[in-house]
């Protein structure tokens, strides 16, 4: 009989959460370090190939040396790529949902040839393209962490948008 | 330039929400906790076991099981230990006493909370009878603990 | 160096995948594919020497999950290996149980790949990768619309109307594949029209989120040939990673692990025009138009020649070089089920049992692919018939005690075992040998061969 | 002959109980680099061409974390495969990789920083069933504390014979330049310690730790170029046990006794107590020193207590075990029995040193991953 009571399907919710603590190491330490107490931006560069690594990473992923030179790059660059968001996703840091919509972007930074990938202030289609320059925006004094969000975005530079 | 110490620490969290579903068996199971306060276990028609936590196939012969025994209320302790240590997961405040009980008619041992007594009094081979949560929300903490029984 | 010795897929098995499945625990859904697999090899669990179990625990939110699946997957008192590489998983447990088998360590190897998507939260799994020290504040998980965005700058609606194209292909082969998740009726209008997640990525270009589970058994080719079901054989496979970081449109041109995997299989096995020597290829297709971009980079061919063929509709089922009849991973994707769900549908269209999302006519080699992690590939190609298994004498039982030992080179072993061919294997042999001698010299049937590298 | 498959190169950090200086990346890189310098070894093919990582997304609090580790092991553009139990399960999936014929040189190298998370229970927490077990508070400390109550309540083991295995593991320990825990203690320390989870006091639970190991494993014709004295893999098995602690009888260590079965089989050692010459066991708790020996059919059931008290595992014994000082001297989770199988080729190569066992010819490693000891692998290695 199709009138019969439906089973009951039992469902269970679990929050996981694990505090973490997570060592930055001297390599990402460093890249952090300037941005926080400086506003630099830095990448390590490989001895052997010459790439810059953003973020900055212990070995070279090509020549499987490590790396110990620096290079300061400038806080501007090239967009190279970039993804606007429209759909809501949680970050699992916060476990809040982001915002949306938002604009990620690649930005080759005067000075290297290794792309970072940060927030964009446009989030309207017609505003963004490849090859357009932005440029950092930091967070103030005594509000930067030693974070990547101590850049709180890339702005996309103005005589660009009046183009 | 000089070795500095580049090194500090970043809090942060892995934090995800999950929704795990018991399926049509563990469901039954669950709802005569819930409704019946009855405790059951899947019998496995070839090996003639009676496992408890429930399960609709049989891990060592890996049979389909169709049955259910009621078994219990009552059990005995098989083995049991005193957790000492504080985590945010743990159901109870510590030190309290977690324990391998064998409950009658069952051929396997379900792991749950003993209260009602002191730590030290617990012993192997201790009767045992469980207590049931005034709310029952078809989870296996429908039986709040099992406590000593005569 | 050679393959120690030749593995054959000898039972394959798929729970159906769906979007919500509150009847079954993960435990119930792992035992739907095992004992699909068994039943489809005809053997008991009792012939099954080895478990590799894979998922991504995360996706979960289960510590260590092959412990608690025990109870679905047989793995009880038996040998047991759980590896994993995100999205890649089910390739590389297929990869891993061709090891294991191949090694003389086991005979027999049940590969495992499973998730219930429902049960967790996947973007946010698939963010949690990103470094937390970098990328996850940024990263969104698969949800990217570049790829898309460099086709539509290239190729304008063209391209926009390919990737539908290519999505409502995937639809129509789902319908015909019971096991699918999505087995919808869409237009291309539809797509177009669905919610739009990243520029140009819609929702319905993007894989659901599946629960499911496949298991594949692998055995020695002496094991295989006292098995019932019909063998295909494990031809060759490569895994290709690549390094964390996303490097997206720089002046370094980093090429996609896709080419570079397929590049470095077909020359290992030989394979000279691909299009005209597999008959069928299962691919990862995260979206649609990273099925657009990457088919031209596993089949080294350029994006027009791509569009051309998608226009003509030439990846159908009956069209020229069928891709995904399954309906593929925009259909049906349970993570760590997928990769070997691809390898799975390959080796029943060789089989000749998919039923009706068949390929018609004959073809001796398939293609599968994986995708996974920061943009890595794995590739199997399987083989209806391979030389080196026919070398193979059936063991006596006797040798089951000397689990380590090698088996006799193949090179050496072939007049002795000449005999023991059928006559009927020996002529389909002939032929499939003989054949890529042959179209090595002939042109290209469909689409022009790239040279080398991406545009 | 067939060819044999040797290891070729270990190497293993100091473990520590909070490395707060360092990424797990730059942890691995430390062993990465040694195996590579002591081989000479690049990646690529002739090169190392294949890797085997060893890691859990757990503890690295990231999905597919093996991704982060894919530069330090040659996996750009190249192959790596991730082992997501304990590492010595890694080692054995390597030997089966190159054994199959894919590969001819595979890097195996894993890492674990327990400090990571608040703590290492929070984890294992997770690895119980979310539908009746998880609720009621298990971890893997208190399981292990459940299996200890029933086998020491079956054989009537007396808490000196439990304390003695801590005590000789803590002595060889601080011998070990590269065990956390370099203080010897004494019988009465292990007794008096705190009670953390009864049956289980603080002295006989191995602490939290940080680490990385690698070694390389290689075909025959490459092991002997490489190195003047290779470590060959003669046998290896593992197996499971049923999931729930209440089906099993904890007594016993039945998966163990397969693995080591498994082992011995493909090794072929008919008297493994006679043809050993030392014993390196995965053992986070003072229990699992005795019940393991007894399900490697050491000694028979109930009997492992004497045999520790005797002497006879002592170094210098007859059978030494863990002459590293093992798990209890300090070694991340997932890491137990890759250590182990580190401190076995380092004795057939006469290179441990202070803990050297004289003459050690045969050596065995045991890992165990999940609740109780549910899975065990087995490995077995010779200088010969």
């Amino acid at each position: 009989m199709t009138e019969e009571k439906k089973q009951e399907l039992v469902e269970i919710q679990e929050l996981v959460s694990v505090p973490n603590s997570f060592a930055t190491g001297p390599v990402m330490g460093r890249f952090l370090s300037e941005i926080r107490d400086n506003k630099r931006i830095v990448a390590n560069k490989c001895p052997k190939c010459g790439r810059t690594q953003l973020p900055p990473r212990i070995v070279c992923a090509v020549c499987h040396v490590q790396v110990d030179d620096w290079v300061e790059l400038q806080p501007r660059g090239e967009i190279t790529s970039y993804d606007m968001i429209f759909i809501p996703t949680l970050n699992p840091l916060t476990g809040k949902m982001r915002e949306v919509p938002y604009t990620s972007a690649s930005i080759l930074l005067d000075g290297g040839d290794a792309t970072l990938t940060h927030f964009l202030d446009v989030t309207d289609p017609k505003k963004v393209k490849v090859g357009m320059r932005c440029e950092a925006v930091f967070r103030p004094d005594g509000e930067r962490t030693g974070s990547v969000m101590d850049i709180a975005y890339f702005q996309v530079l103005n005589e660009e948008v009046n183009k | 330039m000089s070795e500095k110490n580049w090194c500090f620490e970043v809090p942060g969290k892995l934090e995800i929400p999950f929704k795990y579903y018991a399926g049509e068996w563990g469901s039954k199971f669950l709802a005569a906790l819930r409704d019946n306060m009855k405790i059951m276990g899947s019998k496995c028609p070839a090996c003639n076991k009676v496992f408890i936590p429930p399960r609709s196939s049989c891990e060592q012969c890996f049979g389909k099981i169709s049955e259910w025994v009621e078994i219990g209320p009552k059990g005995k302790v098989t083995s049991f230990c005193v957790v000492n240590y504080k985590e945010p997961y743990l159901p109870v405040e510590p030190p309290f006493v977690l324990a391998l009980i064998r409950l009658e008619g069952a051929d396997s041992d379900l792991t749950h909370i003993i209260s009602e007594v002191s730590p030290e009094n617990v012993r192997i081979g201790m009767t045992v009878a469980p207590v049931f949560a005034e709310q029952r929300k078809a989870s296996i903490l429908d039986i709040k603990y099992f406590k000593p029984a005569g | 160096m050679s393959k120690n010795r030749p593995v054959a897929i000898v039972g394959i098995g798929q729970s159906k995948h769906r979007g919500h499945r509150p009847d079954i625990n993960q435990v119930e859904l792992v035992r739907e594919a095992v004992t699909d697999a068994l039943q489809d090899s005809g053997l008991s669990l009792k012939d099954i020497d080895c478990i590799v179990h894979g998922d991504m625990e995360l996706f979960e939110g289960i510590h260590q999950p092959d412990m608690w699946h025990t109870i679905g997957d047989g793995a009880y008192l038996k040998s047991g290996f759980r590896i994993t590489t995100g999205g890649t998983t089910g390739a590389t447990i297929a990869c891993a149980a061709d090891n294991l088998v191949a090694s003389g360590y086991y005979d027999v190897v049940l590969a495992l790949g499973f998730e219930k998507q429902e049960e967790g939260h996947t973007t946010t799994g698939i963010t949690n990768m990103a470094d937390p020290l970098w990328m996850r504040e940024i990263q969104t998980g698969a949800i990217t619309g570049s790829t898309g965005l460099e086709w539509v700058n290239e190729f304008g609606e063209r391209a926009e109307w390919a990737a539908a194209k290519l999505r409502v292909l995937m639809a129509d082969n789902a319908r015909r594949n019971p096991k699918a998740h999505l087995r919808v009726n869409i237009t291309e209008q539809t797509v177009m029209d669905s919610r739009l997640l990243a520029y140009p990525l819609r929702l319905l270009h993007m894989c659901p989120e599946s629960n499911g589970a496949c298991a594949v058994i692998f055995a020695s080719a002496d094991k295989a040939k006292k098995f019932p079901q019909k063998k295909i054989w494990v031809w060759d496979h490569i895994t290709t990673h690549r390094e964390e970081t996303f490097y997206r449109g720089g002046p370094r041109k980093d090429p996609l692990t896709q080419e570079v995997a397929a590049r470095r299989l077909y020359q290992k096995v030989g394979i000279k025009n691909p299009l005209k020597e597999i008959g069928v290829f299962e691919m990862y297709d995260p979206s649609s138009w990273w099925q657009l971009d990457w088919i031209g980079n596993f089949l080294l061919l350029d994006r027009k020649t791509v569009l051309e063929m998608v226009e003509r509709n030439a990846f159908a089922i009956e069209g020229e070089f069928p891709i995904n009849p399954s309906g593929g991973v925009v259909s049906t994707n349970p993570i760590g089920a997928t990769a070997l769900i691809r390898v799975a549908e390959a080796g029943l269209q060789l089989r000749g049992d998919a039923g009706e999302h068949q390929v018609p006519g004959k073809f001796d080699v398939a293609m599968a692919s994986g995708f996974g992690g920061t943009f890595w590939t794995v590739l199997m190609l399987l083989k209806k018939e391979l030389e080196a298994a026919k070398e193979v004498k059936v063991a006596v039982p006797a040798d089951k005690t000397k689990p380590a030992k090698k088996k006799t080179a193949p090179a050496k072993a072939k007049k002795a075992v000449k005999k023991a061919k059928p006559k009927k294997a020996k002529k389909v042999v002939k032929k499939a040998a003989k054949k890529p001698a042959k179209k090595s010299k002939a042109k290209p049937r469909k689409g022009k061969l790239k040279k080398k590298g991406r545009k | 002959m067939a060819e044999r498959i040797g290891i070729v190169a270990v190497a293993q950090t100091k473990f520590e109980k909070k490395k707060g200086h360092q990424r797990f990346q730059e942890m691995l890189w430390e062993v990465v680099k040694n195996v590579r310098e002591q081989t000479g070894l690049s990646f690529g093919k002739g090169q190392i061409d294949n890797a085997v990582t060893c890691s859990d997304d757990f503890f690295d609090c990231r999905t597919i974390s093996d991704a982060a580790m894919g530069d330090l092991v040659g996996a750009h553009y190249g192959p790596e495969e991730k082992n997501a139990q304990d590492g010595l399960q890694g080692v054995f999936y390597a030997a089966a990789q190159v054994a199959s014929g894919h590969s001819e040189i595979t890097i195996v190298a894993g890492h674990c920083k327990e400090s990571q998370a608040a703590s290492r229970n929070m984890i294992t927490h997770c690895a119980f069933d979310p539908i009746f077990s998880r609720q009621v508070g298990l971890d893997y400390l208190n399981t292990a504390a459940l299996q200890a109550r029933v086998y020491i309540d079956r054989f009537k083991v007396k808490p000196e014979q439990l304390a003695a295995a801590v005590v000789r593991d803590r002595r060889n320990g601080a011998l070990n330049p590269k065990a956390q825990l370099r203080q010897a203690v004494t019988i009465n320390q292990v007794l008096n310690s705190k009670m953390v989870c009864d049956p289980l006091r603080e002295l006989e639970i191995y602490p939290q730790s940080d680490g990385a190991v690698a070694l390389i494993v290689a075909t025959e014709t490459r092991a002997k170029k490489l190195c003047k004295n290779p470590v060959w893999i003669l046998g290896a098995g593992n197996c499971y046990d049923a999931y729930y602690l209440g089906d099993r009888n904890l007594a016993q260590s039945k998966s163990l006794e397969l693995a080591a079965k498994r082992a011995y089989k493909m090794a072929r050692i008919k008297n493994p107590a006679k043809e050993l010459d030392l014993l390196e066991l995965c053992a986070g708790y003072s229990y699992e020193e005795l019940l393991f020996l007894e399900g490697l059919g050491i000694v028979g059931p109930g009997k492992a207590g004497a045999f520790i008290t005797s002497g006879a595992t002592d170094l210098g014994g007859e059978l030494p075990v863990n002459a590293s000082g093992g798990k209890l001297c300090g070694n991340p989770l997932m890491l137990g029995g890759m250590a182990r199988a580190a401190e076995c080729v380092l004795q057939l190569r006469g290179e441990a040193g202070e803990h050297q066992v004289k003459g050690a010819k045969k050596a065995l490693a045991q890992g165990t991953t999940g609740p109780a000891g549910q899975h065990h692998c087995v490995m077995i290695f010779s200088n010969q």
